[in-house]
């Protein structure tokens, strides 16, 4: 991977993923979360994991962001007017989460993974090597995982479902919205 | 010599679609579906088995056919894959299982055409045939345990099936927890087997290496795990003193009675002891026992069978003796002699117990023979195919029965047993004259049918009738595969057996004729006898009755066995169990341990909630904090 | 030069972080989900790096298995989101505690 | 080096044009075409200074048109809402536009040929899962057209967002349904190697092309792209008699323009994708790399004229592609919502689903008899 390249797509992802925290209307937070996936896409496909990066962009950017995007519209969601509470506990959140970037950036350093480009097999990350791992060792994982989305569509459209009115609560007029 | 043959899961993968099939979309697709679905997965399986079969027949004798579907259990060194295997002792259990099977399911289409449980029946159906298929196929004991289990609970629904009568959920009861105790043997001698292997570093319960390596069990190890294996055997085979479960699964419908208590699952045990041969050979003390139990066995139950008045009964007890032939010829070791009568057995037995079932179909559901009687018109499908098969089971030539059993009576007089040969052609007389005792009965002399009942006899559907033609046929024919040696083509069956199972050495060589003709001669004086109490003297059997009342009784109540159990074992329990455990132990002790337990969790549990404050932000905060804790602890181990 | 792999390591580490900031600080129960999304592809980040280095498919099969995960994740995670709000008409995480002691 | 950057800079522009003129040239092609179907003469009022037949020349009316129509939209008011958002009201078009455009860089126009002793492959990046990368610019095209709509701040805009959005995204899984069928069936991603495969002939005369083996992906690929490009019978977003012109209703001038454009540029796309995948790319029946050949007929060409005509057949058959779009635009009636959804998740999605299962089972059985 060229060195520009890299600085580019890392300048790109460090700075929208800032976005997605930072931004005060939760379309333009989608938006910077979008194309924070994008650039982690381009990653995939610098790293040589070609299909994978596209199957990222196709599932993430195509398929589960739109599902956000339709959650916000649904929600009809706005910028946040509320005062934020919490203070103390966002005070030391902070400081938290520093903490454990800083020690994570330590620990990356201490261990040194540091060797240069190693040659990959022709094919690596081809839809072919990826098919023959995934159908090869990972095949029972990957039936498994298919009926966990079997299990989620069902459950989202289970939890998300207007419940129905019951007979007793049609015939009955409504007595006023619970507060 | 062992071959890979993938198509082998295919033979239980199609009950196993059944199962789901009728289990879960059954009752929604209605009664054609289930009709299609649940013989056609049988027929599909027998189908398989017979291309397994043939693909072995045409491979050097001793090969085996091998398929290993997922590893299983890996528990330190202990292994057991869940792999099938077929050698000529499975195979011929398998086309025995799923082709009477088949057969069987054809008829109760015809049988359960007025029920409206058929889904359910159907699905219990093809669930036992999966076990069955898995008990028989099996590569290792494990698994074959895995199907052992699984006959045992569809035996238990299956005969619950109508469990709105209490009786019959009762028996079913009683099935189960009799199969229960036999199975904790079952389970011992497993356990026996892998302890003492596995001192010697044989960590697996595959056939094939338990083969290899018996000869490394001590001797009294040997006979202790074949002793406790037999009492698994005698449990699921219906044998002293377990049998007593058997009679009272009549309570299932007929043709449960035929495939699961006739045809297949009581045949398991014996399927076990042959399949467990080498260990058996290894103790004469273990095998003498087997024989003994199946010889004693078989007379006691013929004896009962001799008086009993319900057409079912007399067959369920008639069951437990053939049961206790084929013990008595793989307790003598002529393993392959006591297969052989398992297959004839089940085609005759299973035929006549759909006889008997197109019987009662026709009577309403009426089991006393002694409302029965001159039938013959009225069903002539079903009384040409029953004394077909009455023929077969009384051992006459050249029916497939004779030619079973005179081998293992053979065997039993050739190995040095004399008195339980003795035993044996006794029972032999006895089975002739029960058996001829209820064809006389139901379809001879005059009709003692209940006249509302009368007017409405009819001869069973097609589905009900084909497979009774074809069980027939297979009655008739089905022992010719294993002549006596030097006719025509001598004992085919033995020599393709003798792989799996060893070939018998006898230490006698009775003459032939004399054994064929005492047998012989003893099966057609029963006949006679029948014949003059039932059709030329009726009156005697009241008078014999009369005169011997005590015997007679006794006969008629089974020995009072059923009562003997309940005083010695079922009433102490229960008394163990209300007033020890019950008043003392369950309220001090498992009380107060429950009680102190929970005390204890409410008390931890009003202190420590006051963490939860339900804000998320809050719990995420803590788990970061967890989160820095281990990346630090792996930064202390990177920096040290 | 040469892109070293401690850097995509550090790259990833630091959208780690940005995300699980988002999801302490953040109050919109819809944006800390979205940061959930952003830690987990900072972890896919590192998957392929590390799979790239070591030259398996390994660690990408994984991060196939972790986008089906958010998938499935993201259906449910929504559709409660939906149900909260038709509830309680907020998605404020501050306000949703129903679930103290 | 530079020379390598010089070619692909090249190659890249001159597909970009094609691309953005054919797409010109049908809007065009459209509003002649809806004349001809509704007996009417259609575009002729443009002209340039009144030349043109009153002179006796020749009717130069799609010259005229074709510069009227865009210099009409860009002088018009750059027209931005009250209360939308400013930013995303302006990227939307772009967002739009972008992905349709990017799609077309994997596109082989043509065979590769040597000169100067390198290679010129006729496709402005070579990317080896082409077909991936189409999938992944269409999947990334939603957001143009949901963030324009939603940006408007105004009811009917976003509702024709929602329903664009909700169209699109069911209608790329049957795309991408197809899109397998296709990828299963010449077992590679390569564009390029998937056009190649389908040179040469069956039993003597019959062309290698896909639709002869994918005939349901076919009809699948082709009403799904229709779908995605949001035309009539699919043009629910729009919907003029209900949404006034949905997403873009509060659209004007140069970005108006570019949603216009994105709408043709996905009417190309699609052509090209049928094209590709199913009437052999550039391929032309019994043209080999020497000539034609046909039984025992031989017309032997130059190299470089049998990439020319290549390149030539390509157009023509994207261009009837086009051609048939507007034929379907303006012969069928709009779809109801419900009717939509239907046709893509109970028809379309499980005959793709059914589809994908054949084509692997066949592809299976056939390479397992083969070895």
């Amino acid at each position: 991977m060229p060195v520009e390249l890299f600085i580019f797509l890392a300048t790109v992802s460090i700075v929208s993923s800032l976005g997605v925290v930072a931004q005060k209307n939760p379309i333009h937070c989608l938006l910077a979360l979008i194309l924070t996936l994008i650039a982690i896409g381009a990653l995939f496909i610098a790293l040589d994991a070609v299909t994978v990066g596209f199957l990222q962009i196709i599932v993430y950017v195509g398929a589960i962001m739109v599902l956000f995007l339709f959650v916000i519209w649904l929600l009809n969601l706005q910028a946040e007017p509320v005062p934020i509470g919490h203070l103390g506990l966002k005070f030391f959140a902070t400081i938290a989460v520093a903490a454990m970037a800083a020690e994570l950036f330590v620990f990356l350093a201490k261990t040194k993974i540091t060797l240069g480009a190693i040659p990959v097999v022709a094919g690596y990350g081809s839809i072919d090597s990826l098919a023959q791992t995934l159908f090869g060792q990972y095949l029972m994982a990957f039936e498994t995982t298919s009926i966990l989305l079997l299990v989620a569509v069902i459950g989202a459209v289970a939890v998300a479902r207007r419940a129905l009115p019951t007979r007793a609560s049609a015939a009955a007029p409504k007595q006023g919205a619970a507060p | 010599m062992a071959a890979q043959f993938p198509a082998l899961g295919l033979i239980i993968l199609f009950p196993a679609l059944g199962f789901l099939f009728n289990l879960f979309y059954g009752a929604r697709w209605g009664r054609r579906a289930v009709n299609i679905v649940g013989p056609g997965v049988i027929f599909a399986a027998f189908a398989i088995a017979l291309l397994a079969f043939v693909k072995l027949c045409t491979m050097p004798s001793g090969s085996i056919l091998t398929v290993t579907l997922w590893p299983w259990i890996h528990a330190g060194r202990f292994h057991a894959d869940f792999a099938l295997q077929m050698d000529a002792l499975s195979a011929l259990m398998t086309l025995i299982v799923s082709g009477v099977g088949a057969l069987i399911h054809l008829y109760s289409v015809g049988y359960m055409a007025h029920d409206d449980d058929f889904a359910r029946y159907f699905a219990y159906l093809n669930l036992f045939e999966l076990s069955m298929l898995i008990l028989v196929l099996a590569n290792n004991l494990v698994l074959m345990f895995m199907g052992w289990e699984g006959v045992g609970l569809c035996s238990y629904l299956l005969i619950a099936f109508w469990y709105t009568t209490p009786s019959n959920a009762y028996a079913g009861r009683k099935a189960f927890v009799l199969n229960r105790i036999g199975d904790a043997g079952f389970l011992l001698g497993m356990f026996t087997i892998v302890a003492a292997l596995g001192a010697h570093g044989v960590w697996t319960l595959d056939f094939a290496a338990l083969r290899d390596n018996a000869g490394l069990l001590a001797p009294a190890t040997a006979t202790i795990a074949a002793v406790l294996l037999f009492i698994g055997a005698t449990g699921k085979s219906a044998q002293i003193p377990l049998y007593v479960w058997l009679p009272d699964a009549m309570a299932g419908p007929t043709p449960v009675s035929a495939l699961i208590h006739a045809a297949t699952m009581v045949t398991a045990g014996v399927y076990m002891v042959a399949r467990m041969h080498f260990l058996y050979i290894l103790t004469p003390t273990a095998m003498d026992l087997v024989a003994t139990i199946g010889a004693l066995t078989a007379i006691y139950a013929a004896s009962i069978a001799l008086v009993q008045p319900d057409i079912k009964k007399v067959l369920a007890y008639s069951t437990i003796s053939q049961l206790g032939y084929m013990f008595l010829g793989v307790g003598v070791g002529a393993f392959s002699a006591g297969i052989f009568h398992v297959m004839t057995h089940a085609f005759f037995k299973a035929l006549l117990f759909l006889c008997a079932g197109s019987v009662i179909h026709a009577l309403g559901g009426e089991q006393d023979m002694n409302k029965m009687g001159g039938l013959r018109k009225h069903l002539p499908i079903t009384y040409a195919t029953m004394l077909i098969a009455t023929l077969a089971i009384a051992a006459l030539p050249p029916f497939a029965g004779f030619f079973s059993k005179d081998q293992i009576l053979e065997a039993a007089y050739n190995s040095g047993h004399k008195g339980l040969w003795y035993l044996g052609i006794i029972t032999a007389a006895m089975t002739s004259f029960y058996m001829f005792r209820l064809i006389f009965l139901t379809f001879h002399g005059e009709s003692r049918v209940d006249p509302a009942k009368a007017h409405h006899i009819h001869e069973s559907p097609r589905a009900m009738t084909v497979p009774l033609m074809v069980l027939a046929v297979l009655s008739i024919i089905g022992g010719w595969i294993g002549l006596p040696e030097g006719v025509m083509w001598g004992n085919k069956i033995s020599a393709f057996l003798a792989p799996s199972v060893g070939e018998f050495t006898p230490i006698l060589h009775g003459s032939f004729a004399m054994l064929t003709g005492v047998s012989l001669g003893l099966a057609i004086f029963g006949i006679v006898l029948a014949w003059y109490f039932y059709l030329v003297a009726p009156g005697m059997p009241q008078l014999i009755a009369y005169q011997l009342q005590s015997a007679y009784s006794v006969l008629l109540n089974k020995y009072y066995v059923d009562e003997l159990y309940n005083t010695i074992v079922t009433r102490p329990l229960f008394w163990i169990s209300t007033f020890v455990l019950g008043r003392v132990v369950d309220t001090f002790i498992i009380d107060g341990i429950v009680d102190g337990a929970g005390l204890t969790v409410e008390t931890g549990g009003q202190l420590s909630r006051r963490m939860e404050t339900g804000n998320v932000q809050q719990y995420a905060f803590v788990y970061v904090l967890g989160v820095l804790a281990i990346v630090a602890y792996y930064l202390y181990l990177v920096t040290h | 030069m040469i892109v070293s792999y401690s850097w995509l390591m550090a790259l990833s580490a630091a959208i780690f972080a940005i995300g699980v900031a988002g999801v302490l600080l953040r109050r919109n129960i819809l944006v800390m989900f979205m940061s959930i999304e952003l830690m987990l592809n900072a972890v896919n980040l590192a998957f392929v790096t590390l799979a790239r280095r070591m030259g398996s498919m390994d660690g990408q099969v994984i991060v196939f298995f972790v986008m089906t995960v958010a998938a499935a994740e993201a259906a449910v995670g929504l559709a409660i989101i939906i149900s909260i709000f038709r509830n309680r008409e907020t998605v404020n995480a501050d306000e949703l505690n129903l679930m103290k002691w | 080096m530079a020379i390598d950057l010089l070619i692909g800079a090249v190659k890249a522009i001159v597909i970009l044009l094609l691309v953005l003129s054919l797409s010109a040239v049908l809007l065009w092609f459209e509003r002649k075409g809806s004349a001809l179907i509704q007996d009417r003469v259609g575009a002729n009022r443009a002209a340039i200074f009144g030349f043109g037949k009153r002179m006796g020349l020749p009717n130069l009316g799609i010259v005229a048109t074709l510069m009227a129509d865009p210099l009409k939209l860009f002088t018009k008011e750059d027209f931005v809402p009250e209360g939308a958002d400013k930013f995303l009201h302006a990227l939307g078009p772009f967002l739009a536009l972008f992905p349709v455009l990017v799609a077309f860089a994997v596109v082989p126009i043509g065979d590769a040929f040597q000169i100067g002793g390198r290679t010129v492959q006729l496709q402005a990046a070579s990317i080896n899962a082409g077909a991936l990368y189409i999938l992944a610019t269409i999947g990334v095209g939603v957001y143009g057209v949901a963030l324009g709509g939603w940006a408007s701040n105004n009811r009917w805009a976003l509702l024709g967002a929602v329903r664009a959005t909700a169209q699109m995204i069911s209608y790329e899984i049957a795309m991408g349904l197809a899109i397998i069928s296709i990828v299963i069936t010449f077992g590679t991603l390569d564009l390029q190697d998937i056009v190649r495969q389908q040179g040469g002939v069956w039993f003597g005369w019959l062309p290698r092309w896909g639709i002869f083996l994918q005939p349901v992906a076919f009809l699948m690929l082709l009403t799904a792209g229709m779908a995605e490009s949001k035309r009539v019978p699919f043009d629910l977003p729009e919907g003029e008699s209900e949404l006034i012109a949905g997403y873009f209703t509060e659209y004007s001038g140069g970005k108006q323009a570019c949603f216009m454009l994105t709408d043709f540029a996905e009417v190309v796309l699609v052509s090209v994708l049928v094209t590709l995948f199913f009437f052999g790319g550039w391929q032309v029946p019994w043209l080999y790399r020497d000539g034609f050949h046909l039984g025992t007929h031989h017309l032997l060409l130059p190299r470089a004229a049998v990439v020319i005509i290549g390149v030539i057949a390509f157009w023509i058959k994207v261009v009837m592609f086009c051609w048939f779009q507007i034929l379907v635009r303006w012969t069928l009636p709009r779809f109801r919502y419900d009717q939509l959804m239907r046709l893509g998740w109970k028809g379309l999605v499980p005959l793709g689903l059914l589809n994908v299962l054949v084509t692997a089972f066949v592809v299976v059985v056939a390479t397992g008899a083969a070895r």
